[in-house]
Parts: structure tokens; sequence; C-alpha cells
């Protein structure tokens, strides 16, 4: 008997420890840390194309045969775009922006591909399209997907806004259209961002103290490293994918 | 010598001329109908037209009156002779052609398709003209006063109608024939139902021995084809034909169609354009006939019978319309057939029965109440209202008010409340049969006395006659009993034969309409 | 001077009687035939090269003609609008006009053989909507053949070794369709076959009121029937649990070889059928032509749907280590009564013991050379009423409390009765790999040996 | 003694025509009976008492043993130990009657993801929605009715299963949607409109213009764990969690999270759900529902 309770909670324990850590404590950071750095390809990949399959000819009109995946977005200096860069857990730090992410269904796309939504502010998912979309934003919990919402959008220009409730990584797709894709990173701290064309990041306003950042793309997969970060100083934090 | 001269040659010119008026007068043996005396001696010298009056009563010709629905009945009877002897010279009663040379009739003969619905069509508007000439006698009171037994016969003629028309619906050998044909020797068989209840079946099988009569066999084959063609062109027609002879040689030795007692001729006002009044010229009588040597004197004299001065000569009164009415019957008839075609199926398949199998349409009603019960359905029950029919006008004796539509205005409200309330009480019932089934529904393994007793037809007799008598007592007229007995057969056949044949379909299951049957 | 009423009702009614009388004389006189006799003399005149040919077309009468074929108690009225069918000039000009396709009528002179005995059709009829009897008002048994069947026919006088030689490749292709898909796995033709459907002998000479049309769409012939019910069976007769995958071209195919299961026969001077021999059939053939239809491959043990219960896999290689030939053999022989597995032998489904044998020895191809080790089962020792409780517990989810099946087989049965006890032990114990059944040993979820015999001696006892 | 004054024939005339007139509204009234019965009993597997009970069970140690050992000896073969849906029956597979194979996975209970459920996409399911699911099982899927066991040993089975996820722990619930169907569902007005919007709301694409499932996404639909799923097929007539109208109403609202349905929640009004709703019951053929 005593087995069973000590297995729930201790599942609890570990299940929660992923998803559901601790809660974040809003303070007024001044002179805190930054930390700024690189994400890198090892080396250059092809960027695949994604193929459009459906067997309604409306939506090849609208959408085309095949369309670029934008998944790998490598620049010159090797720079990857679309890292989703983020600190899972922080104890303490500046309050969470109000901002609503906003995901379009556009030529069969999620758009944007990669980003980051706050919790407590709202996901504001419209349809551009003249055809059926469904938005299913799963969770992403112990390489498991979990339906946060699954919303249909069966009209050109609906709009539907949910609140941010689950935070974690989370896929997008379209049941629909089996190729559509997106990742959102519902962030329950403003400490998460994005790389940009060269591979660039820079995450502002850390309260002194070592950190876990997570890089995540969704093509080289994701790594989390340690990081410690000094009052008033950025720290750096590079990193190299390389393709498995 | 001159006359011997025109003996020769100009006698035979002469003839030769002299041939239509000649042939005229050989053939009208009283000469041309010119005068009064001529037109009577027409009538009287002519065998066809001899078993009508030289004189016919104003009443007899007026349409409202009798809405000529006998004389209809006995035209089409005429047309569905004349048509049927003309499909009958291509037709042959053998299962192997019966059915090829019926299509031969639709596809080859000149005119064959025609024939053959007229000849369908006719047959089957007996039927309905009949039954509508049978309610014109018994609404207008006119099964008395010495035409009661003329009433009987004009029952056996409507059964002979029936069977006339049965018959004829076996001989295609179609699907629509043969499923009939299983359907009409099903419910002969019927006595069986009550034989085995009551353990007789192994010692007498009437209904077993009524089906093998009938359908010379077990089965229905070819000798069931022989039989019924030999019953549909020989037997019945020779039968009915005397019997129709003998219904219109009663109609006149019993004094005519019926006349109102106090029948009032204005015809001077409403019946001007129907008769041709009697023109009187000369003489030393006034047209109203008298009697004695009043007419002498002067003064108002007193007519003797004043039906006689609302008679007419029947040439040409009686025989304008008497062809009016044929014209008219004949061109109906065509009209509908060049329109509609007789219905003729798959050919006779024993091995996919048709579902439902319905007999022809005027016996679906009989077939609802045999679904409740075969022996009280098809034997009990048509029996007796045959017989109920056929007493009517022995049990109502009452001799006033002949020749009045429904007797007054009392005799029209109990036909209306008669009317009224037969469709309602029977389309309950039907509904509650609908909807909640009968005693097998019920009680699966009850023995089948109690349904052969109790079953919703015998229920209905009962709630006829009930009624009936009811009309009888409350009314203290059986005129109006009879009236009311009459209504309530003629609704029950109307909505039972409406059941039957539009709301039944496979497994005699209720459906609205034939788009919901389940299969086909 | 005459009474109005009567006389103007005498005079219209003759009036009208006049009018219709003459407007059905006319149509009498101009039968839809007529138009296309007509035409054809022109077309003939027009086609006629030589002046010997202008004469005969000038010669060619308009009038109604019959082909009377004794032999076949027919007569076929066709020609009365397919005026050319003989007439080789004729080949280019439309249909009816045109001269018969190919050289079958060479073979076949009209004369003999008429046109219906092969086209079916109404050949009594003079018009074409009834000559063609398609549409349900027509009353006709056998509406007109369409021509993608038309080598349907070819069976009434020939066999199919003849009409394999003779590029007869629809019907030849449906026969092999119906021996491969295993048709008779559930139909009985010729006094072999499965009980579940029904016999196929005479089905293409059945009159159209044998098969339920309700729901065919289109022209609701035997032909549309058939073919819609080999495409979707449900959608046709929405009880059946027929089990079809065809493609719509093999559909008509197979349709052909069915509608040329006939039973009318032509008589002896028509026919060409010379008696064909009888090859023996190996195991895979007869897998293929009894079994596949249910089983497929053996492969796949699924809960079928329309059979309300598992179709149990019996090419899986965890079935056969366990069940022996003797075994598979029974269950062949006896079926598995309560399912709609049916008794085989001859008695039944008129297979015999030879052909049994090959069955089982096919099936027991995928057999591994490992066998399981054997194991030791007291059935003395086993416990009814302890059984009964495991059973309810565990088993009756899948197996049905009284043992009548789900998703897992029918235990009450008189197989399992029969079978031996260590098959069923090790199949508990085990469980049936790629199946749902589960191991329910210890190894897998925790009965012990015991558990499993007195499961074992309750289900015996159903 | 009433001798002299019989009961007139009229009168037993007039009484007849009344009984029949009884019976035929009596028919009628039976047919509305029998459209309102099968709601009550949706209602009655779980009672508004029944409801709160579970939610104050708590995590009683007795109940999570009891629970522990009902669910290992009912559902572990096939929801696993672990509960993620992997027990030792593996997948059932089933040849629908159109030929085609469908999978069925049994649920992953550690997710926290669940397909029927009376609150909006995303949330958790209430304790009453795993009870009715444990207690009248799910058609068609092999997932067993349970109504063997006794209310308490089922509820001692939701309480274990809602150990699996630890959103059970994490996450409050959702408020509870309530399906009124308003009256004129079924009605022919509404069917003609929901026809029109089962177009308009694109349900064809999966559902197939007949709603046979086959329409042009039909095949390529995945569920949250990669698994492949067929949309359903309204011709067989029997939703999975039961073709009442309010399920069919709750499936649209709610959406069946995991699954490709999505709520529809937020792009229809709920009267047009509702006649959504008609519609899908014409579909579905049952005619106890149609007017």
């Amino acid at each position: 008997m005593k087995k069973v309770l000590l297995l729930f909670v201790l599942l609890t324990f570990v299940l929660s420890g992923i998803a559901f850590a601790g809660p974040y404590e809003v303070v007024d950071v001044k002179g805190g840390g930054s930390i700024t750095g690189v994400v890198k390809a090892a080396a250059k990949v092809a960027d695949p194309v994604v193929k459009i399959e459906t067997t309604k000819p409306e939506e090849h009109q609208l959408c085309g045969m095949t369309a670029p995946s934008g998944m790998y977005e490598i620049s010159a200096g090797m720079g990857v775009k679309n890292v989703l860069v983020y600190i899972e857990e922080v104890p303490k730090g500046k309050a969470l922006p109000k901002m609503d992410y906003k995901l379009t269904n556009l030529k069969c796309q999620f758009t944007p591909l990669v980003g980051i939504a706050y919790s407590g502010s709202n996901f504001v998912v419209t349809n551009s399209d003249p055809v059926f979309h469904n938005t299913s934003i799963g969770l992403m919990v112990g390489g498991k997907r979990s339906t946060v919402y699954n919303l249909a959008l069966p009209g050109k220009d609906q709009v539907i806004t949910k609140p941010v409730r689950r935070t974690g990584l989370n896929s997008v797709k379209c049941d629909a259209h089996p190729w559509m894709r997106a990742w959102i990173y519902a962030a329950k701290n403003p400490y998460a961002t994005i790389t940009d064309a060269d591979g660039k990041y820079e995450i502002k306003d850390l309260l002194p103290g070592t950190y876990k950042v997570t890089f995540f793309h969704e093509g080289f997969g994701d790594v989390t490293k340690d990081v410690t970060v000094a009052a008033g100083k950025p720290a750096t934090l590079d990193h190299t994918f390389s393709k498995k | 010598m001159s006359e011997s001269l025109k003996s020769g040659i100009e006698q035979f010119k002469d003839n030769i001329f002299g041939l239509k008026d000649s042939l005229t007068k050989s053939y009208l043996r009283a000469g041309k109908p010119t005068s009064d005396m001529s037109r009577a001696a027409l009538m009287v010298n002519n065998f066809f037209l001899h078993i009508q009056g030289a004189k016919t009563h104003i009443n007899t010709l007026r349409p409202a009156y009798t809405l000529g629905m006998g004389l209809i009945a006995f035209y089409l009877f005429i047309i569905t002779c004349v048509s049927g002897a003309l499909v009958m010279i291509f037709y042959n009663p053998s299962i192997e052609h019966a059915y090829s040379t019926v299509k031969d009739i639709n596809y080859v003969v000149f005119a064959g398709r025609l024939m053959r619905n007229v000849h369908k069509w006719s047959g089957e508007g007996m039927i309905v003209f009949v039954l509508l000439h049978m309610a014109r006698v018994l609404y207008t009171n006119s099964y008395k006063r010495g035409r009661e037994f003329n009433w009987l016969i004009g029952i056996v003629l409507l059964v002979l109608t029936f069977v006339l028309n049965l018959t004829g619906y076996m001989l295609p050998w179609d699907q629509l024939s043969y499923w009939a044909l299983v359907i009409v020797s099903n419910i002969i068989q019927s006595p069986k139902e009550l034989t085995d209840i009551l353990g007789l079946t192994k010692f007498v099988d009437i209904g077993g021995i009524q089906k093998e009569f009938f359908l010379a066999g077990t089965v229905p084959g070819a000798a069931t084809l022989n039989r019924v063609y030999f019953l549909h062109i020989m037997l019945l027609p020779i039968i009915i034909t005397t019997f129709i002879g003998v219904h219109f040689w009663r109609i006149r030795k019993d004094g005519g169609l019926t006349v109102p007692d106090n029948f009032n001729s204005s015809c001077n006002v409403d019946c001007g354009n129907l008769v041709v009044l009697p023109k009187k010229t000369g003489g030393i009588f006034t047209t109203n006939k008298t009697y004695g040597l009043m007419t002498m004197s002067k003064g108002v004299t007193p007519a003797v019978d004043r039906d006689v001065e609302n008679t007419v000569l029947s040439w040409p009164n009686l025989a304008i319309a008497e062809a009016a009415v044929f014209v008219l019957c004949l061109a109906a008839v065509i009209v509908y057939s060049i329109f509609v075609d007789a219905p003729l199926k798959e050919a006779a398949n024993a091995l996919i029965p048709e579902n439902p199998a319905k007999a022809p349409w005027y016996f679906l009603g009989l077939q609802e109440m045999v679904s409740y019960s075969a022996f009280m359905g098809s034997i009990v029950i048509p029996m007796l209202s045959v017989l109920g029919l056929a007493l009517i006008p022995y049990l109502d004796r009452d001799q006033s008010d002949v020749g009045i539509w429904f007797s007054g205005s009392a005799g029209k409200k109990v036909a209306i409340k008669t009317l009224i309330v037969g469709s309602v009480c029977l389309i309950g019932m039907l509904a509650f049969v609908v909807n909640f089934g009968w005693f097998r529904n019920w009680w699966p393994s009850i023995a089948q006395i109690w349904i052969i007793l109790i079953n919703p037809a015998n229920l209905w007799l009962l709630f006829v006659c009930a009624w009936s008598i009811w009309i009888i007592k409350s009314t203290g007229s059986t005129r109006m009993g009879a009236i009311a007995l009459f209504t309530m057969f003629l609704v029950s056949y109307l909505i039972l034969t409406y059941v039957g044949t539009e709301l039944r379909g496979p497994n005699w299951e209720f459906f609205w309409s034939k788009a919901q049957w389940p299969i086909h | 001077m005459q009474s109005r009423f009567y006389a103007s009702l005498l005079l219209i009614s003759a009036l009208i009687l006049l009018a219709f009388v003459s407007y059905a004389g006319l149509r009498e006189l101009n039968p839809e035939w007529k138009t296309y006799q007509k035409e054809y003399k022109r077309l003939f005149f027009n086609n006629a090269v030589t002046p010997d040919m202008k004469k005969k077309a000038a010669e060619y009468t308009v009038g109604i003609r019959q082909i009377y074929i004794k032999d076949l108690n027919r007569v076929d009225r066709c020609d009365n609008c397919h005026v050319g069918v003989e007439n080789p000039l004729m080949a280019k000009e439309k249909v009816p006009y045109r001269q018969h396709s190919g050289t079958y009528l060479k073979d076949h002179p009209v004369t003999k053989f008429g046109c219906t005995i092969c086209h079916l059709g109404q050949g009594n009829a003079t018009n074409k909507k009834e000559a063609h009897a398609e549409g349900h008002d027509t009353y006709w048994d056998y509406p007109i053949l369409p021509l993608k069947h038309i080598q349907s026919s070819c069976t009434q006088c020939h066999n199919m070794d003849f009409l394999s030689k003779h590029g007869a490749d629809v019907i030849i292709e449906g026969e092999k369709l119906f021996n491969e898909k295993g048709c008779k796995g559930c139909h009985k033709l010729s006094g072999n076959g499965g009980v579940l459907g029904k016999a196929l002998d005479g089905v293409g000479s059945q009159p159209i009121h044998y098969f339920p049309m309700r729901y065919v769409e289109g022209e609701r012939t035997q032909p549309s029937w058939l073919k819609q019910h080999f495409e979707d069976p449900r959608k046709v007769v929405p009880e059946s649990v027929m089990k079809v995958k065809l493609t719509p071209e093999e559909a008509d195919k197979l349709t052909t070889y069915i509608l040329s299961i006939r039973t009318y026969d032509p008589p002896k001077i028509y026919r060409r059928i010379n008696e064909e021999p009888i090859v023996a059939k190996d195991g895979h053939a007869l897998y293929n032509m009894y079994c596949v239809a249910c089983h497929e491959d053996g492969k796949l043990s699924a809960f079928d749907e329309n059979l309300k219960g598992t179709i149990p896999a019996i090419e899986n290689p965890a079935f056969l280590m366990n069940a022996d030939d003797r075994f598979i053999e029974m269950v062949v022989k006896e079926g598995r009564k309560g399912t709609p597995m049916t008794s085989w032998q001859l008695s039944s489904a008129g297979l015999t013991d030879e052909e049994i044998k090959k069955i089982v020895s096919y099936v027991a191809l995928q057999r591994g050379h490992e066998s399981s080790k054997p194991v030791s089962v007291n059935l003395k020792t086993g416990d009814k009423d302890a059984g009964k409780e495991i059973f309810n517990v565990r088993c009756a989810l899948c197996h049905g409390e009284k043992g009548q099946g789900g998703l897992g087989l029918n235990l009450a049965n008189q197989i399992i009765k029969k079978a031996d006890d260590q098959y069923l032990f090790k199949t508990i114990r085990d469980g049936r790999a790629t199946t749902p059944m589960p191991p329910f040993g210890s190894t897998g979820l925790g009965l012990t040996d015991q558990q499993i015999v007195n499961v074992i001696s309750y289900i015996k006892a159903f | 003694m009433i001798v002299n004054k019989k009961p007139s024939l009229q009168c037993i005339s007039y009484i007849l025509i009344m009984v029949f007139s009884l019976l035929i509204f009596s028919i009628a009234a039976a047919e509305e009976g029998a459209l309102k019965a099968p709601q009550d009993d949706g209602k009655n597997a779980v009672s508004v008492d029944v409801k709160k009970d579970v939610q104050d069970a708590g995590n009683n140690e007795a109940q999570l043993t009891l629970g522990k050992k009902l669910f290992g000896e009912r559902c572990v073969v096939c929801h696993g130990a672990s509960g993620n849906g992997k027990g030792p029956a593996g997948v059932i597979k089933v040849m629908e009657k159109s030929g085609r194979v469908l999978e069925i996975h049994p649920r992953d209970l550690t997710s926290g993801t669940f397909k029927f459920r009376t609150v909006s996409t995303g949330c958790l399911p209430l304790d009453e929605d795993l009870l009715r699911t444990i207690t009248d099982g799910i058609l068609k899927s092999f997932m067993p009715d349970a109504k063997v066991l006794k209310l308490d040993e089922r509820k001692a089975l939701v309480a274990y299963v809602k150990t699996f996820s630890p959103r059970f722990t994490a996450e409050e619930p959702c408020k509870q949607i309530a399906a009124k169907m308003p009256k004129w569902v079924g009605s022919k007005d509404s069917i003609v409109k929901g026809e029109a919007l089962y177009k308009k709301m694109k349900c064809p694409d999966c559902h197939g213009n007949d709603g046979s499932g086959n329409g042009p996404k039909s095949n390529d639909i995945v569920d949250d764990w990669g698994n492949k799923i067929l949309p359903f097929n309204f011709r067989t007539g029997n939703l999975k969690r039961g073709s009442t109208p309010d399920n069919v109403y709750l499936t649209f609202t709610t959406g069946l999270d995991g699954s490709g349905m999505p709520s529809y929640e937020d792009s229809l009004k709920d009267e047009e759900r509702w006649n959504l709703v008609s519609f899908t019951l014409k579909l579905m053929n049952k005619a106890e529902y149609l007017k």
C-alpha cells in the first residue's frame, strides 16, 4: 500500500518536474545580466521541400504543389535561424510581457513557424485561407504530444482567441494538412527567444545565477546547457548543432 | 302495254332507286317514325327495343334520377364482349404461349394494345358502375313494389361481374395473374382454417377440395389456365347474359323504373330540354288523357292517372338518350385506353413471389380482412355481406317514398351520419390494428379459434349490424336501417379496398406510400 | 325536333370518339420502327455503289418482320429497328443501322440464333424502350445485356477452354478472379462451397426480381446489381456480411463471369461444349478458392465488423507452433459452430478429405522448425469454480461470459472440447503473439499454472 | 338495478369513437415518450451526488489500493501496468465493413489527454467524465463496460487512473459544458440548416459528403501519438460515446482531444452546433430523434 502511495508521489514529482515545476515570482530586475550567443550548424543541411499532398485541387491551386519547409535556414556563417532558446526554470525575474501570440494559417503553412507565447497572454489563431484548417496545439511532454487546444477554423478570416494555459514546448499541427507544422514555446517566464538569421540570440535582464538554457530546433533536436550569469555582464553561450 | 313496259327494266330501275325506302320499310315494320303511332310501333316492333315500353316516364329520362348507371354498366358489358372477342382471336390459352400471345397482341397486332386496354378497362369499369347502379337503386328506394326479386338478380349480377373480372385477370399468365391466382386459391382454401381447428381436415377437407376444383390441381398450372379460360369466355358470359336479360325483362314487367308517388311534372319549366313533348294536333282529346265522357262536357275533368300525362314517346326520347350514353361511354373507355395501358408484368414465375402478392384491386378489401382471419375474411364475411345485401328488400318492406333519393331529408341525414361514423370508426380500428396488432401479436401462442371468432373484421361486422339496428330503433323506420346498412357496406368496401391497394406493402405491412417499401 | 340535352350530348360524345379513334389509328399506322426502316432504305440506297445494289435497295420494303427460331422457342423482332445488321454497306453507319461488329454473325447466323440468345432483352417488343427492357416499368425479366458483359452469353454453348483460345479474355479473367478471391468460401457452386452466402447455380439467368434492387443506383438490372454489390455489398444489401475487395475493372470482369452462370441450356445442336479435363488443384489454389475471402493471407488477426467476430490469423507462427496438423484438420473438417467457419467436409461444403489435407498442409507451410516444449497438464486437478471466477474477470471481456466470443474467439465450441489440453494451456500461458491475446502465465499477467488449468477445465465445460 | 334505462347504442358508439381517438392520441404520445427516454438514461449513470462524492473522495489510500487491484485485473491487459496504453494485448485491429483496417490503440493514460469530456478542448476530463467512460465502456472500441463493478469500485478506478497523469494534480478543473437540447433539434428546418453548415464547416473534408468517413483527408490523419486514425463513419450510426443528440453536441463543442476532431466551440454558435447535430442525426439515421 505504501508502495503505491510512494509510487504515486514519486510519479507526480518526477513528471511535474518536467512540465509543471514551481511557480514564477515576479520581481523588479535592475542591472541584471544577460546571455548572448550564436547557434551554429556543423555542416550545411539542405532545406527539405514540403510536398503538398492533397486530393483537393483547390488546395493545390492555393498552396501549390510543393513549398520550402524553412526548416534549415543556415546563414553563410553557419548561423541557424529559428532556434528556440529558453530557460525553463527561472524562479524570479522580470514581469511577463502582455503579448498575444498571433498564429496564422496562410497558404497551408503556419506563420510564424517558430515563436514564443507567454503565459497569461493569448493565442490568436487566424485562418487566412479559404480552406478548412484545424489548429491543434499540443504540448510535448516526455516526447509525447498532449493536446492543449484543437480548434476548428473552417472559414476564411476566422479568428479564435484562447489563453495560454499550459507551458512548455508545443507542436502545432493541422489534421487536415499533415505537412503543416509550427513550434511554439509557451513560456511561463520572459526568458525565451529565437535566433535571428545569423543564429544570434540574446536573453536579457536575468538575475545573477546559474541557469539551464535549452536550445531547440525542429530538425537538429534539443540540447540543454548550463550557464552562469553575473550581474550586469553578458554571459556567452554558443552551441553548434550537428546533424545526427 | 305501257304497264308491261314499265314492269321490265324500268321497274327494276325504280326498285334500285327505291331500295332505301323499301329496306327501311322492311326493317321498320311500321314504316318511318313520322307519327306518334309509328314511333310507338317502332319501339314495339323492334326486337332490341321491345323490351322497353312505347312510352317512357319523364322521370326515367331525368339524368339526375338514374344517373345512367345501370345502362353504363350494360354498355360496358357490351364493349367488353366485343373487345374481348377481338382479343380472343389472338390469344392462346396455354401456359407456354399465353404470355407471349398477350405480348404479341400488344406489339404486333394492329390496334391490339388498344383493344386489350379497352377490354381491361371496360371490364373493370363494370364493377364500378354495377356498384354505383346498386347504390342508386338503393338510395332512390327502387327495390320495392314488385322489384324485390330483381334486386336479387342484381346481386347475382354483381357477383358474376366480380368473378368474370377475376377470371380475366388470370389469363395473361404474368406475375400479377399468377400470384393473384395463388392468393385467390388460398382464399378459396380457407375453410381449412376452421376444419383444422375442429380436426375435420383429415376426414373432409372442404377448403382443399374447393381449391383443387378451382385450380384443377394443387398448384396453378396448365389445367388451371384452361379452366379459367373456359369460365371466362364461355360459362360466365352465357350466365351473365341470361341474367341481364332476365334483369331487363323484370324491369319491364315490374312497371319500369320507379317514379315518386307524387311526381309532379314540371317539365315545361325544368326538363324542357330533356324530352320532346308530344304535339297534340287535332282529335277530340286534350293532351291530358282522361277517361270517360267527362271530356265532352265543359269544365275541368279529373285526371285519372296523372302519370300518364308524364309519359312521352320512347322514340325518340329514350332512344336518343340511350344512344348518347352509349357513345359517351365508348368514347370515355377509348380515351382512357389510349392513355393508360393495361398492366402486364413479367412472365409468371413460381420461384419469385411477388411481395406483396395481391389479389386484383376489387378484392383487396377482402384480402385486408383475410389478413386477420382467412376463413372469416374470405368466406363468412363476404357471404354474410352478400346475404345481408340480398335481404334488404325483404327486411325493409316499408312501401312509402319510392323513387325519392334517400327517401327525403331524413334518409340523407342517416346516410351522412353513417358515412361519418363509419369512416371514423373503421379508420380508427384499422389504425389500432396497424399500430398495436391483434391477438397473435399479443399472445403468440393463442389458439387460432379465438382469432377466427374475435378479429377486427368480425367486430366491424357486428358494429355495422348494431349500427343499422340502432338506426332502425332510433328512427323507427326499416328504410333508414337499409340506408345505414348499405352506406356502411359502401364505406367499408371503399376504405378497405383503399387500404389494401395503397397502404399495404410487402408482407402486408403498413406503409404510407409505395416509396417507403423496403425492397424493389 | 329532338331533346336538346341528349342530342347535344350525343353529338359531343360522337365527336370526341371520332377524334380519338382517328388519333389512335394514326398512332398505330406510324410505329417507331417504321422511321428506322425508312431511314435505312435511304442510307442503303445512298451507300449502294453498283446498280445491282441500288436495285436491291430500291426493292427493300418497309414492313414488320421477325426472326422465329423454333428450336430456341424465340421470336426476335430486333431487326425491325436494327435493320442493317447483316448488310456490309452499313458498316460505318450509326446504331441502329450499323452492321453487326466482328465476324460473329458468320458463325452465328441470325436466322439460326436470333439476337436475344446473346444480347438478352425482349425480342417480342417492337419499340426501343420495351425491347431493351431497361427501366423497371418495362416489366421484362432480362434487360438487354451491356456489351461489356456480352461474353457472359458465350458459356451457354462454349466451354472455357474454347473461349480462352478465341479471345474471350473478360470472362476468363472473371473466372480467375472468382477462383482466387475465395468466392466459394461462402457461396456454393455445383455442389461445393461454403454456406454463408447464397448458392450461385443459375444466378446469371435469374430474373431481375431475384435481386433486391432497392438500393441499386442507375439502371436496375442484374449487371448493375452485381457490380455495385461487388463494389460495396452493404450498399446494395445492408445486412450483407460479404467481404470483397475489387477494383472497378475487376468488379466488371467478375460480373461478366457471374452472369455466365446460367441454368438455361440451349438445345444440343447449338452447344459446343466438350468435357473439360478436371485439373486437380494444389493447396494454394484451394486456399485461394475457399479460405482467402475471410482469412486473407492468414497473417492479420482483426475483429471483423461484418462477421462480428475476430477472424483468426491461421498463418500466425505463434498459432502454428502450438497447433498440430491434426487439430487444424479437425477444425477445417468440422468447422466451428457458432462462428462463420463452416464445416468443409464432403457432406456439407463438399470438399474431399484429400482436398482438406492439401489445404492443411498449405497452411502448415508457415510453421517454424522449433516447436514448443511439451508441458504436462493434468486436467483432473482443475477446479471449475475457481476457473469460472478467473474467467469472468480476465477472459469474459473478450471471449464473452458464456464463451460466445467477441474480440476473442468463440470458446463454447466442440472444437475446444476436443482440443489438446497442452494446446490450450500454452495458448493461455504464452498468449498469441501479434494478436490481442496476452500471455496470462507467470511471465505475463501472472496467473499460476494451476489457475490456468482451472480456467481450462471451466472452458471445456461450456 | 337499471332495467328500464338501457344505455342507448348512440351513447356506446360515441364512446367507441372517443376510445379510438384516445388510442390514436396515445400512439402519438408513446412516440413522444420514446424520444425522451434515452436522454434520461444518459444522465442517471452519474448523478449530481456521485459527482460530488467522487471529488470528495480525494486520494484516499484504501481507494487507491482498490483501484490498483481492479486496474491490474481488468485494465492492465490493454492499458499496461504503467498506464501508457501498451498492455500485453497490444493494438487491436478491426476490419471495418468497408474493408479498411482500423487500429485501435488503447488510451495512453499518462498524458492526461482524453476524448470524451464535458469540458472545453485542452481541459482535463472531470471525474464524472472518466466515471461515465468506465461505467459505459466505449462502443466499437472493445473498451468494455464495467457495470458489473460497484459504484465504489468504479470510483476507485477513476481515482487510480488519475494518478497516471500529473496534470490531474497540477491543473484546475474546467467549467462543465451542459448540453441543453433545444426542442427544434431534429426538425426538417434544422436539418437543412445543419446540412449547409456541414458543408460550410468543411466536415466533408474528413467525413465525406455522405458522412461515411471517406473524405479526401480521411487517410492523412494521425493522433497525438502518431497513430493513424480514421474519421467517424456516420453511416454506421454508432458514435463511440453513444449516439444521443447530447453526445453529438458535446463532441462538436469539446472536440476529441488527441484525435483530429477539433472543437467547434469558438467557430460555431451554440444554435449552429445544434443544427449540425440535427443533420448528423439524420446521417446516422436516428429516426427516433428526427421529427
